[in-house]
């Protein structure tokens, strides 16, 4: 049935094509215009919805009248409106940074790189939002294939030869995601006679039929988010593309596969998932984020070191999933806190990626080694970059210290004390490159800087001002849904105990890891070792990322997947 | 073993094929025909499912047949990105090969 | 009347499908492009004509019995302007070193 | 009994034409197979009673598909011998071929264990076809029960039109797409493309128009129409428009606009969005269609012209 709210869920996914559409027949200078027209009233609609959700609860919405399973319905619940939320947020945050880079020169009526952005953009919003409203798995896969179209051609904006190669690269394995998606979806039809995901919930049981389609689906969504070991595309295509582009990738683009998986396993198939499945999910991010940190340690430009660490936060995003299905049903804390941790990265990472292409734009340059200097150059750009850094390390107030909070208790609960140590230690790896970073920027340059290129007092301030959301976001727990207990007072000891030690360890793995030496103290014997340690880390990564290997790890999971599942 | 059960089988069996060929084939262009092989393999298998379904007068159940009409055009986009982009990499680096270069070894 | 239609049926479809056999062995067979697109062109065409021929009685009424005349006469406009493409190229190819 | 004996011998040809376009020697005899391969798939789904999806496949899926690729193929310049060389070893082969064959047998378990009343919902698309006023249960669906796929297929191509555009080159944007094809004027080629088009186009409104209440519908004529725009083009009797065009523009975006509006309609006189008030729902649904053609028309053909390739002047 319609909820009152209802229509704006269908607004929600309509409006963004609409603008784009709009775009599209004016050209020329106006496409900007309307694309900020649309953020603004989009904005409005993600409130209206917000503020709806808050009243009558779950919202829903029967397109046509029909209802599943003939028609499709519109839902949106806790999860959905949070994204919903966050995710215009964020667009509005990327459109004011991009605002000066994409603007159509006075001579020309219209520049190839503004029109195709600005649309792009928008394409991204609509698919994304009809992501996390959808409640039919056909609509959904056509919304992935309308978010890859959207999200490829974000990567070679630029049009050079290797963002070209990222860009089709990044197609190609989407694709094969998708048809694999696709394919599990067809066998649910085939077993249950509807895709509707409220119906399907009913109807499924833990038989062959549905085990393979959760396999194959999970796995054609793992390989669209590029959770470790199907990164083969996140690191070139995010590190090769403009900022505000990778910005909308790297915070957007890759949340909507994410949702899918949580939506699956957590409101469709709970049943036939079961526990140790959940454990190899679980696995999969724990072992993300320590070969995505140390990567990323080993990177020379400040661009492919964000990229690397959208790789080790995709390893946070799964972490989740050992803790809400624990066999006994799904634990609402643990969704909440996947969701947190979704919106936290979110944030940050479009502030990380603006702070690093500001960087760029003013020096020419983002050689991390050569950016003595940088913090006293460009202040508000550098401070954007460490705060998301910090955010995304979980210090207090951040969005990524309640997620933290609420898996620790959820763990504690299911007396998982594996999970307990891994989301301790796992900060350690995210200080490892934010304390690499703050370094290089903060030491005294060797000669003065070089004259800097002008960047828009605008840009940086959009940059810092989604770092800072992501830092406060654990205040939305005062006044949202979520336990406000959780937030204990940031400079009692042991929350200060806790983060120093964190930074401590953080800097001990930067040392060992970097290239170069932190310090410039003369390297001993250990860190030979770390060195070579650390090659290793990269050769295998690099030797991970071929096609071949990357298709053979994506139906290797499937397999292990399937066989996990039939054991359950 | 009716006609629907037989062209499931074949469609699994396309699967199969067009999964081989995106493994091993190196070519991107090579990749594109395995994924439409592979893609109508799996809408071949919704066709058979579909042909199970007749009921009510209708020789097939129709939602499937106009899912699969959008799912067609759908792999249709994706393959006219795919080769523009193909198109365009070759134009511009003399290569189509998705190899990245490996991580340089210089010690610092 | 129609077991006389039947039997003609028969015998038409089954000579369509032996002139498309011969064309394709034809493919197979013949040294070089020009040959085997003659062999091609020639033997479907005429194939396919039978084979429409064969089905015209079965046909129920005579609006789908000229659609099938209709097929026929795209294939051979298609094939004809195809084969002689093919053959230019093919020339072409020859000329340039 | 013939007809099992029929089809076995369909899927087989399917599957040895299949495994051709995959294991062939070069990426031209892969796609001459393929294009066969799409074409006998338009038979397999006139065996199974998918006549509007046989017209699909053979329109988009063997036709344009083809087409495309077979353009593709003609401009490798020799990447083909470094693809070659960057073959993986055996020990990929094989496990590639295990792997598959895990996945296909898997499948081939589920198709064995599909539940015997098959579920369908062939009852209630029988039961609420007639609210729709159209005939074809699958125009039913697409365009009254499942409207959003519809309009979402269409904004699928006009984004992955602005994708395909968005790789042009800086300096021919604006400029028209794909290449300028020269043909002898009285040639066999432009005499072709002189007699078929009006064929083509008097076929395409037919299917156009037959898809309310029989097998046909939008996608299958706009398929038609860009095939003979297609044919034209490489005749060299026409030149594609150039790309910041206003009325190419508004071609491209008139069918999504007019489908939401009249979806935005359906919420005052019908209730509910992407609605059609009952004794209105033929007509709206026919002028949705009307929308739709030209729109999917110029996006097929766009897509197969490609990204801007030259300025904008000349012929």
């Amino acid at each position: 049935m319609s909820t009152p709210g209802g229509l704006l869920l269908a607004l929600a996914v309509l409006l963004p094509f609409v603008g784009m559409l709009l775009g599209l027949v004016a050209g020329g200078r106006h496409v900007r215009r309307i694309a900020f027209a649309t953020m603004l009233v989009g904005l409005g609609i993600a409130v209206g919805i917000a503020w709806a959700w808050l009243q009558a609860g779950e919202l829903a919405y029967l397109l046509g009248d029909w209802s599943p399973p003939l028609g499709i319905a519109l839902r949106a619940d806790g999860p959905a409106v949070a994204m919903l939320l966050a995710v215009a947020g964020v667009v509005c945050g990327i459109g004011l940074y991009a605002r000066a880079d994409f603007d159509t020169p006075a001579g020309s009526s219209e520049s190839r790189a503004a029109f195709s952005y600005w649309l792009l953009l928008l394409a991204v919003w609509g698919s994304l939002n009809l992501v996390f409203v959808s409640g039919d798995l056909f609509t959904l896969y056509v919304a992935l294939e309308l978010l890859t179209f959207a999200g490829v051609p974000l990567v070679c904006l630029a049009g050079s030869g290797e963002t070209l190669r990222a860009a089709l690269r990044y197609l190609l394995f989407a694709l094969c995601g998708s048809v694999l998606y696709l394919l599990g979806v067809v066998l649910l039809y085939g077993g249950y006679g509807t895709v509707d995901m409220r119906l399907l919930a009913e109807a499924v049981q833990a038989e062959p039929i549905a085990r393979t389609a959760l396999a194959l689906m999970t796995v054609g969504l793992l390989a669209k988010t590029a959770l470790f070991p199907l990164h083969i595309w996140l690191p070139p295509a995010h590190g090769g593309a403009p900022a505000a582009a990778s910005a909308v990738l790297s915070a957007l683009v890759i949340k909507g596969s994410w949702f899918l998986v949580l939506r699956l396993w957590c409101d469709v198939m709970p049943g036939v998932a079961g526990a140790s499945a959940a454990q190899l999910l679980g696995g999969l991010g724990a072992a993300a984020i320590v070969v995505g940190s140390v990567v990323a340690l080993r990177q020379q430009r400040l661009k492919l070191l964000v990229a690397y660490s959208t790789v080790a936060q995709i390893g946070y995003l799964f972490l989740m999933f050992p803790m809400a299905l624990t066999g006994t049903g799904v634990h609402d804390g643990a969704v909440a806190a996947g969701v947190l941790q979704a919106i936290s990265h979110a944030t940050a990472k479009a502030g990380m990626f603006m702070a690093a292409g500001l960087v760029y734009a003013a020096l020419g340059h983002d050689r991390i080694d050569d950016l003595a200097g940088a913090a006293r150059a460009l202040p508000i750009a550098l401070l954007a970059f460490l705060i998301g850094g910090v955010a995304l390390m979980g210090v207090l107030p951040s969005g990524a210290y309640l997620a933290k909070k609420l898996l620790l208790d959820a763990a504690d609960g299911s007396g998982q004390w594996a999970w307990t140590w891994v989301l301790q230690g796992g900060a350690v790896f995210t200080a490892g490159y934010v304390v690499l970073v703050g370094v290089r920027v903060l030491r005294r340059p060797a000669q003065p800087l070089a004259e800097l290129k002008p960047i828009s007092l605008l840009s940086q301030w959009a940059a810092l001002g989604l770092s800072l959301a992501s830092l406060g976001l654990a205040l939305t727990a005062v006044v949202g849904p979520l336990p406000a207990s959780l937030i204990s007072n940031p400079l009692s000891p042991k929350e200060l105990g806790n983060t120093l030690a964190v930074l401590a360890i953080g800097t001990l793995l930067a040392w060992g890891l970097a290239r170069r030496p932190l310090f410039s103290i003369t390297s001993g014997s250990l860190r030979g070792t770390t060195q070579a340690l650390a090659r290793g880390f990269e050769q295998g990564d690099h030797f991970i990322r071929r096609w071949p290997s990357a298709m053979v790890a994506m139906l290797g999971i499937a397999a292990t997947f399937g066989w996990l599942l039939a054991r359950a | 073993m009716n006609v629907e059960t037989l062209y499931g089988l074949g469609a699994a069996a396309l699967v199969g094929i067009g999964l081989y060929g995106l493994i091993v084939l190196a070519h991107p262009l090579r990749k594109i025909i395995a994924f439409n092989v592979m893609g109508s393999g799996v809408f071949v298998l919704f066709g058979a499912l579909a042909k199970r379904g007749a009921a009510a007068g209708l020789h097939a159940d129709p939602v499937p047949q106009a899912l699969l009409i959008t799912a067609i055009v759908v792999a249709f986009a994706a393959s006219a990105l795919a080769v523009a982009l193909i198109v365009r990499l070759i134009e511009s680096t003399d290569s189509a090969s998705l190899a990245s270069d490996p991580p340089d070894g210089s010690r610092d | 009347m129609d077991r006389l239609l039947d039997l003609f049926s028969i015998v038409a479809i089954v000579a369509g499908g032996f002139f498309f056999m011969a064309g394709s062995v034809g493919l197979l067979r013949f040294p070089d492009a020009y040959t085997r697109l003659h062999a091609l062109t020639k033997a479907d065409n005429l194939g396919l004509a039978l084979v429409v021929i064969g089905l015209l009685p079965q046909m129920d009424s005579v609006l789908a019995a000229l659609k099938l005349v209709l097929v026929w006469l795209l294939v051979l406009l298609s094939s004809a302007a195809v084969s002689q493409l093919i053959a230019r190229a093919a020339r072409r190819r020859e000329r340039t070193p | 009994m013939t007809g099992n004996i029929v089809s076995l011998a369909i899927v087989l040809l399917l599957l040895a034409l299949a495994v051709w376009a995959v294991v062939a020697r070069n990426a031209f005899l892969a796609i001459a197979g393929f294009v066969a391969y799409g074409l006998l798939l338009s038979l397999v789904w006139v065996r199974l009673h998918g006549v509007d999806v046989a017209l699909t496949e053979a329109a988009i899926g063997g036709g344009l598909t083809g087409a495309m690729l077979i353009g593709a193929v003609s401009r490798l310049r020799g990447t083909e011998a470094a693809a070659r060389a960057e073959r993986s070893g055996a020990g990929v082969h094989v496990l590639a071929l295990l792997l598959s064959l895990g996945v296909a047998a898997t499948l081939a378990l589920c198709v064995l264990v599909l539940p015997d009343p098959a579920p369908t919902l062939a009852p209630q698309v029988a039961q609420n076809l007639a609210v729709t006023g159209v005939g074809n249960p699958i125009t039913g669906v697409l365009l009254a029960f499942r409207a959003l796929d519809t309009l979402l297929e269409a904004i699928v191509l006009v984004i992955a039109l602005i994708g395909v555009w968005s790789l042009a080159p800086e300096r021919f944007w604006g400029g028209r797409p794909g290449l300028r094809h020269q043909a002898d004027p009285d040639g066999i080629l432009a005499y072709f493309a002189r007699l078929l088009p009006p064929l083509g186009i008097v076929f395409a409104v037919y299917i156009f128009w037959a898809g309310a209440d029989h097998p046909g519908g939008k996608f299958q004529s706009a398929t038609i129409l860009a095939a003979m725009w297609t044919l034209v083009l490489m005749a060299g009797l026409a030149d594609t428009p150039r790309i910041d065009h206003r009325a190419l523009r508004f071609g491209i975006v008139v069918g999504p606009l007019v489908f939401i509006a009249i979806g935005v309609l359906g919420l005052f006189s019908a209730g509910a969005l992407l609605a059609y008030p009952p004794q209105w729902a033929k007509p709206m649904i026919v002028v949705v269609e009307v929308a739709l053609l030209p729109t999917l028309t110029l996006v097929l053909g766009l897509l197969l012209a490609g990204a801007p390739a030259r300025r904008g002047g000349g012929a």
